[in-house]
């Protein structure tokens, strides 16, 4: 009875988590060989379904066929038995590890009493040559790009023999280069037979690489389209429940008297080692206006968004905040003088992740005078303004008191987008602020930061998506190896412009 | 000059004598330091070694007058397995908080080892003698325990076990991220209790060696918190066994020298002599330690 | 509908684990040749009898409580102080000097300069762990536990040979520093007690420093939640990184936490030195330090856990006294008790705590079938109960 | 069973004070460290132990240990006293405060401390010490006699007042026989726990031996096993301290040239005698060499090893006893 058209079907699928159901009734097949994505909102249930079928979440109700036979998954280990892998979307890597080590965990090569590595080594480098996954088998994980990282992964699922492949996000943390190779690894899987299952919130590369499109909205399935006939604004419509407009207002900032800089970096220049990190990087940021900075990841960015917040002192060079030297001001003082930060890591940069979400909304001007009386919180007082506050940004949590680990990525990330914005700042500082998000929080996000923009803020923007550049900055610098190697208004900007620059490093003249 | 040369053999002797000392009384911490490196990269604190050695001590006098020295070292080794399995149970299956549960364990060992002293021996603090294993007559330093040789072997083991076997890979990997472990089908649990026990087993054999071979018999409190100055050794040696080994070493080396050094200082000093090295040497040299990223924790599947 | 329910069954949990605890000693005092029940009564009536029985477990919670309280900070902003031991020797020696040297002043100010002198003495013993944490990254555990041993040599040596009170005499001379001043002393609670109608025996030995240290819990509590510091502290205890990236200065905060922890260690020694003895020996109680971190972590390093927590190590300890005595329970069966009680109310508590949250998830699936959707249910998200503790 | 204390089973000791026969009913507090130890604390119990075997019915014992320092001791002795006790004795310098604050409590009960005395005397308090100088005087003067080197040891446990009442003594003892013998000293440490460190007792003596000394007395409770195991190993001479080490650590019999006995049990037993027969007399009664409250031990055992000097032992002992010779109590005085 086994169909051979269906790979991996899921049945009925229930699951809840207390409060709420993140799978309803999910039913949905995947074909042999196909590249089949799974879209939705966030919190619409994606991972918890994903996490089903890789056998990490035991469904409440619901059956799950693989190649036409039900099957009970005990566990990731079975699952991987019966051919099913999956690669988080926050990677399953330990950091100190090895790629062999990581790869290899759980099915080591060679007898119980010794690692045979050399074996192991050898099987890895099949792998990798094979599927033309490159990564250097000795490397600490911990040294590794992003990109490398998720290469791990699929080897690491790869080694266990998988048939399905599920990816969670896998896009989300990658610039577009590697976006592109990612993508030439899953064509290359595809043609092997194997069966790619994978979720993104990018719809344009969505509709370019997937065979079929599962759309899912709050814990139910809403349809299954083919990826040729689907168009952008149907799967957005879909995903949200109503017509997504892809335009930006952008309403022009008003004219100022005063078009002082709010940042001004004159020949900055980190090392660290000895070696230049960032290397004599000068910008401007003046009111009304949004710079972005353009770069493939690791070059830089991380490091300059530290020395603009106050994290890390410079070697040479001058640091100018609102019209005064600043380099040597700490990140509070610079908090205080007007400065907003959204960091590029909301887990570890931004949030207090077992605080609760009032907590977490304060946090950074939890010394403001005007939460206390004497030397203590107003309690209700704080709540009151909290709620206010993230009620204007829309944060969809179930109370204040919980901890804010409990809220999807998406309302976390316009938790920080309160608390930010909601102080007042006069120069945003926010770096890739929409990873992860689904195109309903990306457009809000987006358009927080326009009207901010149009308030007279002035914007610094770190990004790794060139879409986001292009529909948000005013003028763009390009970051490579820790230098500003171009800088470009908008008008002139192009995807191919900006990527030789990102690229090359450099123009030639 | 003859009188010249006296004093020189005079001096050879003694540092050999005080290198002898510094084996002697590095072993017990060097043991325990080795074997606190599986419970910790396997991600549990075991602040319990002590109450471990301690049991490890009576258990093998027990053994040890009753049957024999090898009895000893293995009962010795079993009690502090068995012990440590105790915690296992309560930090990993359980979920108790580690510290707490070796405070606990801590206790327990010091009230057993008196009951069970008052039966075995009719006292509380003390056996009779303990006879050893033969042995090793060594060049210069004396006769050595047969121990010492197995102590040193132990790094070398441990080392392997942790580096180059899959189980030493599973058990750093539950120590470092035990949901990756166990999204690729390690046992966590198991891994975890694993590496306790084996840290209890080994400090076990540290208690044994104190009794069976250093001492020839069994005192109440004589471990004398070298469980806790394992405990130090391991993290001043950054979690390897080498580190460990090196550390207890350095420890041994300044408890000989405060017991040989004949300085005119009040006495009180000579006793802080190890510990104010120790914290010399970190002030000093010491680069910022790395433990286990998941050490201390608890873990569970999320959707439980 | 029904939180009080809840309430209940909540509250039932450490109920339910101190029974069963009771009931595995009991099982332990069997096996070594006791009488469980003869045990169980002789511990009720020995520490429930009289208003002193009671006033003696409440004299024993002071330094309890403190060290609870000193581990319990530390443990917030995400360190690991197990120097207390010799925190509050170095305070008691330090309050010693004060009490001795500064006789002459009235009360009011002699004694809180007593107990300032106490505080002071914990955070200089800190201080040196709290730098070689801050600037060397050097982990609190290894130097703590090296300052413990240092502090008991230290300690003989100031006491013994520098400040040896010259006028013990007699056949075993006394190793100790001279008498502190009577207007250092802490004087005892009975004129409160006579007010409530509750007589007290001349010889019980409570204090006004047990009503300090449950003010110094609620001044923690107070500090940890109602304050911008208490905030900070817990923030970088619980992610420095994104504490540093909001502003706050996250070394210093380190810093001050743990002066603060050895300055709450610095008053554990007090009800002893200024209430009970009155002089600085050699012998001095020992372990309050040990005792202090299982307080705070059976307390959830929560200020009113750790006040319950070391009622519970009070009364145990006091109880295993009138044990001894009355019912001839050697001491080391008390010891394997106290260590089993541990263990089992900790295990029981967090069998029972899953249990209580499967059935309450269960109640709130079942009560669910049509809504969904985070936003309008109150679904309390376990706040980190499978959360890391403060680990090495 | 675990211990426990001298026979009287649970229930019987709660009546009160309503018991129709004149029972003497005894209670002991240890000191820490406690029974068990094979030394002091296991002395005092002896005492108590003969007491229970010589009078039978006429007296009812117990015993405990406190945990830690502070009130634990008074709590003890008060509960004792509490429940109509008639006498209550603390084992220890330590109970010094604690036997002055409860004997005033209880002024119709009797108190007996080891080892101390309080400040003021009390007329219900007696107070049992011992002159361990001048027993130790004696097998100074042992050492010095068998030392073939002219060098001898002492290793004591934690350093203090009382400990170094023994190391006085057993210098002034060995440089009375010979000026020249030069002593060697050493500590195990600076607290309780300097009694049970075996390790630290054996690398002591065996420093000790390596610097020439072959003869080593210890005063050090547990760490003095790691001493004996040392001499024992290196085929030199230790001296037992407290009991009778010949008899209670057997396996060292052949190296113990003689142990410094303390009779604790003696004046445990002596404090019992006069509450049965009545004649409870309080204040100070010093053990020394007259009393037979110190002395050094000959027994089977160590006959041959000792034989060939008692005579001179005693002529000292007797010196001693008449008050010719003047023992010193701290080694500043030596
Ligand atoms: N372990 C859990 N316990 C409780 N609630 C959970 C748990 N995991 C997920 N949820 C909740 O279930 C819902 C669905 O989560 P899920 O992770 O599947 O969403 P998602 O579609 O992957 O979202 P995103 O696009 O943000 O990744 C969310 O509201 C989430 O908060
Ligand atoms: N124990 C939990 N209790 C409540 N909510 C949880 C719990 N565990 C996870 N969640 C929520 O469920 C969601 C699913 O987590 P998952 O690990 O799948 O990441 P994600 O949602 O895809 O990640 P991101 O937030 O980066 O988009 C998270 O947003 C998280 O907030
Ligand atoms: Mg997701
Ligand atoms: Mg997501």
């Amino acid at each position: 009875m086994a169909d051979a058209e269906w790979m991996l079907e899921a049945r009925h699928i229930t699951k809840r988590f207390p409060g709420l159901v993140a799978n309803d009734d999910v039913s949905f097949a995947v074909r042999r060989g196909e590249i089949h994505a799974v879209v939705g909102e966030n919190g619409a249930g994606k991972s918890t379904l994903m996490k089903i079928l890789a056998g990490l979440y035991e469904p409440d109700a619901g059956e799950i066929r693989l190649e036409g036979r039900p099957v009970r998954l005990r566990g990731p280990r079975h699952a991987a038995q019966l051919g099913i892998g999956m690669v988080h979307q926050h990677f399953m890597l330990v950091p100190r590890f090895t790629v062999i080590e990581n790869v290899v965990l759980g099915s080591e090569p060679g007898s119980a009493g010794r690692l045979d590595l050399a074996a192991a080594r050898a099987r890895v480098e099949e792998l990798a040559r094979r599927y033309r996954l490159e990564v250097d088998p000795d490397a600490r994980v911990a040294d590794l790009s992003v990109g490398q990282q998720q290469r791990v992964e699929i080897l690491k699922v790869l080694y266990r023999g998988a048939q399905v492949l599920i990816l969670d996000e896998p896009t989300a943390v990658l610039v577009p280069q590697e976006v592109e190779q990612l993508f030439r690894h899953l064509e290359e899987l595809r043609q092997q037979g194997k069966t790619v299952l994978f979720i993104s919130h990018k719809l344009d590369e969505v509709l370019a690489i997937a065979d079929r499109i599962t759309v899912l909205r709050r814990g139910r399935v809403v349809g299954t389209v083919a990826a040729r006939q689907a168009t952008k604004a149907q799967l957005a419509e879909m995903m949200v429940g109503r017509p997504v407009l892809f335009r930006l207002d952008r309403p022009e900032p008003p004219a100022l008297d005063d078009p002082a800089p709010l940042l001004a970096l004159e020949e900055v220049t980190c090392l660290e080692g000895g070696r230049a990190v960032i290397d004599g990087v000068s910008l401007v940021v003046r009111p009304g206006e949004i710079y972005a900075i353009a770069g493939v990841e690791g070059n830089g960015q991380a490091e300059l968004l530290q020395v603009v917040t106050g994290l890390r002192p410079v070697t040479r060079g001058r640091v100018r905040l609102f019209g005064e030297d600043a380099a040597a001001w700490s990140v509070a003082r610079r908090r205080a003088a007007g400065m907003a930060v959204i960091p590029e890591d909301r887990h570890r940069q931004a949030l207090v992740l077992p605080m609760t979400v009032w907590e977490n909304a304060m946090l950074g001007s939890h010394r403001d005078p005007g939460w206390r009386r004497g030397p203590f919180y107003r309690l209700a007082a704080l709540r009151r303004r909290v709620a206010a506050q993230i009620g204007r940004y829309d944060v969809r949590t179930p109370s204040l008191d919980v901890p804010v680990a409990a809220l999807s990525g998406g309302n976390q990330q316009k938790l920080i987008l309160a608390r930010e914005l909601e102080r007042d700042p006069r120069l945003i500082v926010a770096a890739q602020p929409t990873r992860g998000l689904d195109v309903g929080a990306i457009e809000f996000v987006w358009s927080q930061l326009l009207a901010a923009r149009a308030r007279g803020l002035g914007v610094l923007l770190i990004s790794a998506d060139l879409e986001e550049i292009l529909a948000l900055a005013d003028r763009i610098g390009v970051l490579a190896r820790g230098r500003l190697v171009g800088e470009l208004p908008r008008d002139e900007a192009t995807p191919e412009r900006l990527g030789r620059l990102m690229l090359a490093g450099g123009e030639p003249a | 000059m003859p009188a010249h040369e006296g004093t020189s053999v005079a001096l050879l002797a003694s540092l050999l004598a005080l290198l002898a000392a510094t084996l002697r009384l590095s072993l017990p911490v060097l043991i325990t330091s080795v074997g606190a490196t599986f419970t910790e990269l396997g991600g549990v604190v075991n602040i319990g070694l002590e109450g471990m050695m301690l049991v490890g001590a009576f258990a093998s006098a027990w053994a040890g007058i009753t049957w024999g020295p090898l009895a000893g070292i293995a009962a010795g080794i079993a009690a502090g397995g068995l012990l440590a399995l105790v915690h296992a149970v309560a930090a990993v299956r359980f979920r108790v908080d580690h510290i707490v549960s070796g405070v606990a364990i801590n206790l327990l060992a010091a009230g057993l080892v008196r009951i069970g002293s008052y039966r075995v021996f009719g006292t509380a603090t003390t056996s009779g003698r303990v006879e050893g294993l033969p042995p090793i007559p060594v060049p210069y330093l004396g006769d050595l325990s047969p121990l010492v040789v197995v102590g040193f072997l132990l790094i070398g083991v441990a080392w392997y076990v942790q580096q180059r076997t899959p189980f030493g890979l599973r058990l750093r990997a539950c120590g470092e991220n035990p949901l990756a472990a166990d999204t690729l089908g390690v046992n966590v649990e198991a891994m975890r209790v694993a590496g306790v026990v084996l840290s209890g087993m080994l400090a076990g054999l540290a208690g044994s060696y104190l009794v069976v071979e250093l001492n020839h018999v069994y005192v109440e409190g004589m471990t004398q918190g070298r469980g806790f100055v394992a405990l130090a050794a391991m993290i001043f040696g950054n979690w390897t066994p080498t580190g460990a080994a090196l550390a207890s070493l350095l420890f041994g080396a300044a408890e000989a020298l405060s017991i040989r050094a004949n300085v005119a200082i009040p006495y009180q000093f000579l006793e802080m002599v190890p510990y104010v090295v120790t914290l010399l040497v970190l002030a000093g040299v010491m680069r910022r330690s790395t433990p286990p990223a998941a050490v201390g924790t608890h873990y569970s599947r999320g959707d439980e | 509908m029904n939180r009080i329910a809840r309430g209940l069954l909540y509250a039932a949990v450490p109920v339910a684990a101190l029974v069963l605890a009771a009931l595995i000693g009991a099982v332990v005092v069997l096996v070594t040749g006791g009488h469980p029940l003869e045990v169980l009564q002789v511990m009720l009536r020995y520490n429930l009898s009289s208003p002193d029985s009671i006033a003696g477990i409440l004299s024993r919670m002071t330094p309890l409580i403190l060290s609870g309280l000193a581990v319990a900070l530390s443990f917030r902003a995400g360190l690991f102080n197990i120097g207390v031991e010799g925190q509050y020797l170095m305070g008691a020696f330090t309050a010693s000097l004060a009490g001795i040297y500064l006789a002459g002043l009235p009360a009011v100010l002699h004694l809180p300069l007593t107990v300032l002198a106490g505080m002071a003495g914990g955070v200089l013993w800190a201080w040196l762990p709290a730098e070689l944490r801050v600037r060397r990254g050097v982990h609190e555990v290894i130097s703590t536990i090296m300052l413990n041993f240092v502090s008991t040599a230290l300690l003989l040596w100031l006491i013994g040979d520098v400040f040896l009170d010259p006028t013990q005499g007699g056949s075993t001379p006394r190793v100790r520093m001279s008498e502190i001043a009577p207007t250092a002393r802490i004087p005892r609670i009975h004129g409160l007690a006579e007010l409530l109608g509750i007589p007290l025996r001349p010889s019980t030995a409570l204090d006004w420093f047990f009503p300090v240290a449950l003010a110094v819990a609620a001044g923690v509590y107070l500090l940890l939640w109602r304050t911008p510091f208490g905030f900070e502290l817990r923030a970088v205890g619980l992610n420095p990184q994104a504490a540093r990236a909001a502003g706050i200065p996250v070394e210093a905060t380190l810093r001050k936490a743990f002066l603060l922890s050895g300055a709450l260690a610095g008053l554990v020694g007090m009800s002893d030195l200024l209430g009970y003895f009155g002089y600085l020996d050699i012998d001095f109680p020992r372990g309050y330090g040990f005792t202090g971190i299982a307080v705070a972590l059976l307390g959830g390093n929560h200020p009113a856990g750790v006040v319950l927590a070391a009622f519970l190590f009070a009364f145990l300890q006091r109880g295993g006294l009138g044990v001894q005595a009355l019912a001839g329970v050697p001491r080391e069966v008390i010891t394997v008790m106290e260590g089993v009680i541990i263990l089992t109310m900790l295990i029981t508590a967090a069998v029972a705590g899953r249990w209580l949250r499967r059935w309450e998830r269960a109640r709130l699936l079942a009560g669910q079938e049509g809504g969904r959707g985070p936003e309008g249910s109150a679904a309390p998200a376990a706040p980190g109960e499978e959360g890391q503790h403060a680990g090495a | 069973g675990g211990g426990g204390s001298g026979g009287a089973s649970g229930g019987e000791s709660q009546g009160g004070g309503q018991a129709e026969q004149p029972t003497v009913r005894v209670g002991l507090v240890y000191d820490v460290g406690g029974r068990g130890d094979q030394s002091f604390n296991d002395m005092a119990y002896a005492g108590l132990e003969r007491a229970q075997q010589e009078f039978g019915d006429r007296v009812e014992v117990r015993d405990a240990e406190p945990d830690a320092g502070g009130q634990n001791r008074e709590d003890l002795l008060r509960a004792f006293a509490d429940q109509g006790y008639d006498l209550v004795i603390g084992v220890g310098y330590l109970f010094t405060d604690a036997v002055t604050a409860v004997a005033k409590e209880y002024p119709d009960v009797k108190f007996g401390i080891v080892d101390s005395c309080p400040q003021e005397p009390l007329d219900n308090v007696a107070c049992l010490t011992f002159k361990e100088h001048e027993g130790s005087f004696l097998v100074g003067a042992a050492a010095a006699l068998k030392t073939r080197t002219g060098k001898i040891g002492f290793v004591g446990g934690m350093k203090s007042a009382l400990i170094e009442r023994f190391e006085a003594g057993y210098r002034a003892g060995a440089k009375y026989i010979n000026p020249d013998v030069q002593v060697l000293v050493d500590y195990a440490g600076t607290t309780g726990e300097a009694f049970s460190n075996p390790t630290k007792g054996r690398e002591l003596a065996l420093a000790q031996i390596q610097q020439g000394a072959d003869v080593i007395y210890h005063a050090a409770g547990g760490t003095g096993k790691g001493v004996f195991e040392a001499v024992k190993q290196q085929g030199k001479l230790a001296i037992g301290v407290d009991a009778d080490q010949s008899l209670t650590a057997p396996d060292y019999a052949d190296v113990i040239l003689t142990s410094m006995v303390k009779r604790v049990d003696v004046a445990v037993f002596d404090l019992i005698r006069s509450v049965v027969e009545g004649d409870f007399r309080p204040g100070l009664h010093a053990y020394g060499l007259k009393e037979d409250g110190v002395g050094y031990a000959v027994n089977d055992k160590n006959r041959a090893m000792i034989e060939d000097i008692t005579a001179q032992l005693d002529e000292l002992k007797q010196k001693i006893i008449d008050g010719e010779i003047q023992v010193p109590e701290t080694p500043g005085d030596v």
